[in-house]
């Protein structure tokens, strides 16, 4: 082969090659799944205040992660991973959850961290702090890293003992726990938030399964 | 191949070796410090310092290396299409491997007994009063309680200029406890408690991040720290929440 | 490189079989082979051997031969429990395992001792007497007693005793660090008496059938170096895991 | 391609053979299939389902299956069960077997051949070097900008540890497959390996183990490191089952390989070929195989240990049940090190005798190359516990550790002797794998500062865990052994095809791909000397610009490597004719015809003196 001959061929080589790696790359990004954004509804009664409503179950078929089947609808999860709120505002978060509990491996999140005021309301009475051997989930988000942006929230939901139930979509739950706290934007960007109460179900930590995949106990806050 | 040329490129090489030697040195002597984070502590002077001068002493070797490789490149190379006579057939010299051999080993001892005196200051403590942290990671927060005060923390708090022990340990998987600013590494394991020891000398905010992989959300465990002096950190304990 | 031809030597090599090559050179390559294969085996040993003394060293958490949870029902038995009544069992016990039955250990030891002995003393009766038949015999008897040794292998795997555990969510059947490193250890015995008693047929079925007979006799050498090894093998655990066991 | 149908036309298909007849490749794919799902099958059935690790007993014993199917479909256990029921291959069989007269089919059976197996682990290394750069694309994308915009965290965590087990798995392979099948027995004067069925069996061995890691990703979420970090790999998806159970499976393959080469190299030389009057290459296969046999039993035993605590509850590596963390890391260590010097030995030992015969003149000082390769690998049983300064795990013997890691820096100074000390007032021929080699020296001088940086306990506080050791451990496996391959690769190719590489795209290839690695990984040092962690999927705002710098980096050795993979397969049947000995060498590989006939010699050669005498001939007339 002469030199031309050879460059058309190195060049064909990057094209095509470039070009099936781009298109497998596409796909793949175009393959991961994604959950539709919960927006922040803006507040009728407050200025600069927005209502943002959740929910944690002790399965993923009446959430977004399982509404259409999902590939393990036996596993916990929030309703939505994908929360959308505004810059510089007040966010109230109220949270029904739905699941039963046990004790935290680490005491310190039963405390209510970040909150305005510092404290949650949990049906009705205004606490700092809950009973860390019966709580059923948290609700933890953290800053961007190394960004200087901190944000760090933590609010326990404790376990739900009621009896009474109820019905969502075609699953049938106890009456929840209504956990409700308020909190204050940064700067944009997006924020991570998980569950810290080890409910994965699996030996070690017990952080595996629904902690350890993405969008069932674990999802973004994005601030724009 | 005459003597003549052959003496000639000698010291062109040496030339050559000189200068890469002195550009070795220049980046030894001024990148670990302008790239590295801001030192906050004695253990990251050590840290600096040790970079800056095992590059010092890695620059000899290396240019020499280099050098040779680049008269190679433009000396020795056959020119022509034609198959190369051969070489000048030298199989061995004991002389060049002998000191090639006595100058790696010096080098090596040198570095060892560096390494050894780092490491013994590196890992003493002083044993003057140190503030006592217990760190504790899980996925992927980390929490950091003060003994004695019944008050932790979400981020980290520490005094100016006083030693401060740090009792690492983790809950679920292994995690890894690192201030990049202050030099100090150690792996949080779940049921065992590792500590390590730093003094902070600088006031400012630092990042710690974890750096042993522990899954998901592992990119996103990194808390803030701060170090205050002595009087704030008084009354940054005394203001926080007292727990049980 | 000066390369003279050599036209005495064979023109046939390596895919004959040994056909032409002179068999002292192939049953010396094998023997080498086989010998590398041990030596495999013995830093497998070793890993296993460190694993156990490790886990007992550390003994995190003084759980070496204890862990919290119930221990003498299945799974199914517990799981039903909490499905009925909807929540985790309460206060669970801090149950001791005891060390595995030395007696089987020692038992499998001796049967493995015994099948190597008697390949050993087969293989010399057959390059003495040239006698194929009673080889097949010994070499038959021989796999018997392995095949004995691993059905008492298979009774001390299944009394590796499996402890309940609940924490919140996750329920789970597991084992204390010395019965993982003893499922580890005796779960390779058994392997390796898997691959003993498939030699040992192949030297019963091929010695019956002239494969190897009073002249052709170095495969069976090459069978008793690895056999002899797992005996040897078999001595060492057993020795290790019945004296240093217990936490003092 | 002109090695299998030259052969195809000259020679019969010898009857004999058996059942090897019907099976190859595909058969074997069919066999994996069906006993995966017969396995999964019965497992589904049998298996307790309220059992926690249900899922993982079901995934064991779906990829049990796969390997034993695989193997049945292959043809792996026609010869066992043959000699257990007492009738030996005739010559005819073993002739079948070798691939005589079937033309390009025999590439795709249990072929015995060893120039056969040789150019199957070219093709095997090309996919395992394709699919883990197809991941190292993918993490790149991802790390282009901060936040996780490409995937998400979970995918990209399973990125992370198949791409480093993949590209592990490649460069353990990348020289010692190709090259120590390919060319060792002739360099010895051998006729072929001296176990030719187990060389089959370790390359399909490595094609069913490499089947299980590529199904990895589809399977599960795997979080863990390629280094399956306990205990997080207990909390892992069924994939991690799949990972443990190819790596046992891997290992195997590596045992046998390692077994084969030793036994050839001592039993198979031809007369006159003593130790002394081996090509130094035959030095770097031999000692690379004998550490691959020491170090991969640890390997199987801790991968085994992790799916027993995955499948049936064990507790090795659970703190709360007696178990640690820190046994994965010693066990794994105690193989994870020598396997560096596994990677690293052959391509050495193949550019020392590129040097040679390049530079025009005998290795200089043989002995320091022997004492060098030899002291490494002696050296490197000894220093495990340096990945481990920073888990707490006895700090006592740090010094003991940070000595015996840094004794390393003498046989390694060693290398650099005698590849300078080799090209010294040469006669340099500037082809492909010289360029190659002089790439793999700038690099390796990187590599080797680094790793000295690292070897420090101080300065290892700082470093580990960050992009900073990410950065030096490749430059010794991109910038240095993969440049060594691709040397070897221009070096033999003309031996294997008839054809020369091609030199302008070679080159092309070489400097988009050196020019790569300098930007990739020099920016990825500046990461991780600015604090970033490795194995993030996303990143603080100070290390925006160095990974900017390191993703474009990463797509120029890309496009490097697809010039190179296009000038492979556009040589192979249209590149320059070569001859028999296109760089007129004196090792015995060069005085065989090309191609290299099945037996490779008529009549065995007999060996008078080493094969570097280059310029002695006048001296002695």
């Amino acid at each position: 082969m002469n030199r031309s001959k050879s460059l058309g061929v190195a060049l064909a080589s990057v094209l095509l090659g470039g070009g099936a790696l781009a298109l497998a790359g596409f796909a793949l990004a175009s393959a991961t799944p994604h959950q539709a954004a919960l927006n922040c509804v803006p507040s009728q009664s407050a200025p600069n205040t927005c209502n943002l409503n959740l929910s944690t179950f002790p399965d993923s078929m009446a959430g977004e992660q399982g509404k259409d089947g999902g590939v393990h609808p036996d596993w916990v999860s929030y309703s939505n991973d994908n929360l959308v709120v505004p810059a510089n505002t007040t966010v109230n978060v109220t949270i029904d959850q739905y699941d039963s509990g046990g004790s935290l491996n680490n005491a310190f999140f039963d405390q209510v961290m970040g909150t305005v005021g510092g404290t949650a309301t949990i049906d009705g009475k205004t606490v700092s702090s809950v009973d860390p051997t019966n709580v059923g989930h948290t609700f933890t988000l953290r800053g961007i890293p190394g960004s200087g942006k901190t944000m760090f929230v933590s609010v326990p939901l404790p376990a739900d003992s009621n009896t009474q139930s109820v019905n969502i979509g075609q699953g049938q739950y106890t009456k929840p726990v209504v956990v409700q706290f308020s909190f204050k934007t940064g700067a944009k960007g997006v924020y991570e938030w998980n569950c810290e109460f080890p409910c994965g179900s699996t030996r070690e930590g017990q952080f595996g399964e629904a902690m350890s995949a993405y969008g069932y106990m674990s999802g973004t806050l994005t601030v724009n | 191949m005459s003597t003549s040329t052959n003496k000639q490129s000698l010291k062109g090489m040496l030339w050559t070796w000189a200068a890469l030697t002195v550009i070795g040195v220049i980046i030894g002597l001024y990148a670990p410090a302008w790239i590295m984070p801001k030192s906050m502590s004695n253990n990251m002077h050590l840290t600096i310092l040790t970079m800056v001068v095992f590059t010092v002493a890695a620059a000899p070797v290396a240019a020499g290396v280099y050098a040779t490789a680049l008269f190679a490149l433009t000396r020795w190379t056959h020119k022509g299409n034609d198959v190369p006579s051969a070489g000048p057939a030298v199989r061995e010299n004991a002389m060049v491997v002998t000191t090639w051999l006595v100058v790696s080993t010096l080098l090596t001892v040198f570095l060892l007994i560096w390494g050894l005196g780092a490491l013994a200051v590196d890992n003493g403590s002083t044993g003057k009063n140190p503030l006592v942290v217990d760190v504790t990671g899980q996925q992927w927060v980390w929490s950091f309680s003060y003994p004695g005060t019944h008050v932790s923390s979400p981020d980290l708090y520490l005094p100016l200029n006083r030693e401060v022990e740090f009792r690492v340990t983790a809950l679920d998987v292994t995690h890894g406890f690192w201030i990049a600013n202050m030099g100090v590494q150690v792996d949080a394991n779940v049921g065992t408690i590792t500590t390590i020891h730093t003094t902070p000398d600088k006031l400012g905010t630092f990042d710690i991040r974890c750096t042993q992989f522990c899954g998901l959300n592992h990119a996103f465990m990194v808390t803030e720290g701060h170090v205050l002096t002595a009087q704030q950190f008084t009354s940054w304990l005394a203001s926080q929440p007292q727990r049980a | 490189m000066s390369i003279d031809t050599h036209s005495e030597l064979d023109a046939h090599g390596a895919h004959d079989g040994g056909h032409h090559e002179p068999p002292e050179v192939v049953d010396g390559r094998q023997r080498m082979g086989v010998w590398l294969f041990i030596g495999g085996d013995m830093i497998g040993l070793g890993a296993l051997l460190f694993t156990y003394l490790y886990l007992r060293g550390v003994n995190s958490g003084g759980h070496w031969m204890s862990m919290w949870g119930y221990t003498g029902h299945p799974y199914s038995y517990y799981y039903n429990i909490l499905d009925v009544k909807g929540g985790s069992i309460p206060n669970p016990k801090l149950i001791h395992v005891g060390t595995l039955s030395a007696g089987l250990n020692w038992l499998v030891t001796v049967l493995t001792v015994v099948s190597a002995g008697i390949i050993w003393a087969a293989e010399r009766g057959l390059r003495a007497t040239k006698n194929a038949k009673s080889y097949s015999t010994l070499a038959a008897a021989s796999t018997v007693v392995t095949v004995v040794a691993i059905v008492f292998t298979v009774i001390q795997l299944r009394h590796i005793p499996q402890i309940f555990s609940a924490h919140n969510d996750s329920l789970t059947m597991a084992y204390t660090a010395y019965d993982s490193a003893m499922m580890a250890i005796v779960g390779s015995t058994l392997i390796h008496l898997i691959v003993l008693a498939f030699l040992g047929l192949g030297l019963t079925i091929r010695s019956a059938r002239g494969a190897i007979n009073g002249t052709k006799w170095y495969q069976a050498r090459l069978v008793r170096f690895f056999w002899v090894w797992v005996a040897v093998a078999s001595v060492i655990i057993s020795a290790v895991t019945t004296t240093i066991n217990t936490i003092h | 391609m002109t090695t299998t149908l030259e052969q195809a036309k000259t020679a019969a298909i010898p009857q004999g053979g058996g059942l090897h007849r019907r099976l190859n490749m595909a058969t074997a794919m069919i066999g994996g299939i069906v006993f995966a799902s017969l396995f999964w099958y019965l497992a589904h059935h049998f298996l307790d389902a309220t059992s926690r690790t249900y899922s993982d007993e079901v995934a064991g014993s779906l990829t049990i299956g796969w390997i034993v199917g695989f193997w049945l479909g292959i043809g792996a256990f026609v010869a066992p069960l043959r000699w257990l029921i007492g009738r030996d291959n005739t010559r005819a069989d073993d002739l079948y077997l070798a691939g005589q007269g079937q033309g390009t089919s025999r590439y795709w059976k249990f072929t015995t051949d060893h120039k056969v197996v040789g150019v199957q682990y070219i093709i095997m290394t090309m996919v395992l070097l394709g699919a883990g750069g197809i991941l190292a694309m993918a993490i790149r994308t991802e790390l282009i900008v901060p936040g996780n915009h490409f995937v998400n965290q979970q995918v990209y965590n399973g990125f992370i540890a198949v791409h480093g087990m993949l590209m592990i798995l490649a460069l353990i392979v990348a020289v010692a497959g190709p090259w120590g099948n390919f060319v060792v027995p002739i360099m010895c004067g051998a006729r072929d390996m001296a176990f030719p069925r187990l060389n089959a069996l370790s390359l399909w061995t490595l094609v069913g183990a490499a089947g299980l890691l590529l199904t990895t990703l589809a399977v599960g979420s795997l979080t863990m490191g390629w280094v399956v970090l306990e205990p997080i790999a207990d909390q892992a998806g069924v994939g991690m089952d799949f990972f443990a159970m190819a790596i046992i499976v891997f290992t195997v393959s590596t045992t046998v390989a390692g077994v084969n080469t030793i036994c050839t190299i001592l039993t198979m030389r031809t007369k006159g070929m003593t130790l002394a009057r081996l090509p130094i290459f035959v030095w770097g296969a031999i000692i690379a195989a004998a550490l691959g046999l020491y170090a991969f039993p640890y390997f199987s035993l801790v991968e085994a240990q992790t799916l027993m605590d995955r499948t049936f509850s064990t507790s090795f590596f659970v703190a709360n049940a007696g178990g640690t963390g820190w046994l994965q890391a010693n066990l794994f260590w105690l193989m994870g090190h020598p396997e560096v010097y596994v990677i690293l030995l052959p391509a050495v030992a193949a550019l020392f005798e590129i040097a040679a015969v390049m530079s025009r003149k005998p290795v200089f000082s043989y002995r320091s190359a022997v004492a060098g390769m030899t002291g490494l690998a002696g050296l490197s049983i000894l220093v495990w516990a340096h990945h481990m300064f920073t888990t707490g795990w006895a700090p006592t013997l740090g010094g003991p550790f940070m000595l015996t890691t840094e004794l390393i820096s003498i046989p390694t100074g060693l290398f650099f002797l005698v590849l300078i000390g080799t090209l010294w007032r040469g006669n340099i021929w500037m082809k492909l794998p010289t360029i190659w080699m002089f790439g793999f020296i700038a690099n390796f001088i990187i590599a080797g500062v680094t790793g000295i940086y690292l070897s420090d306990i101080p300065l290892d506080d700082q470093l580990h865990g960050t992009m900073f050791v990410t950065a030096h451990f490749h430059y010794v496996f991109v910038g240095s052994v993969l440049f060594g391959a691709v040397s070897a690769l221009a070096f033999w190719y003309p031996k294997v095809t008839g054809r020369f590489l091609n030199e302008f795209m070679g080159r092309i290839s070489f400097w988009l791909t050196f020019i790569g690695v300098q930007v990739t990984f020099l920016a990825m040092f500046a990461s991780g000397l600015r604090g970033m962690p490795r194995r993030y999927s996303s990143y603080a705002f100070i290390f925006e610009h160095t990974n900017l710098m390191t993703t474009i980096g990463a797509y120029i050795i890309m496009a490097g490597m697809l010039v190179l993979l296009g000038a492979v397969i556009t040589s192979w049947n249209k590149g320059e004719p070569a001859g028999p000995n296109p760089w007129h060498a004196n090792s015995l590989e060069w005085m065989v015809p090309t191609p290299v006939p099945l037996e490779n010699f008529e009549v065995l050669p007999v060996i008078t003196e080493d094969p570097y005498n280059y310029g002695e001939e006048l001296v002695r007339s």
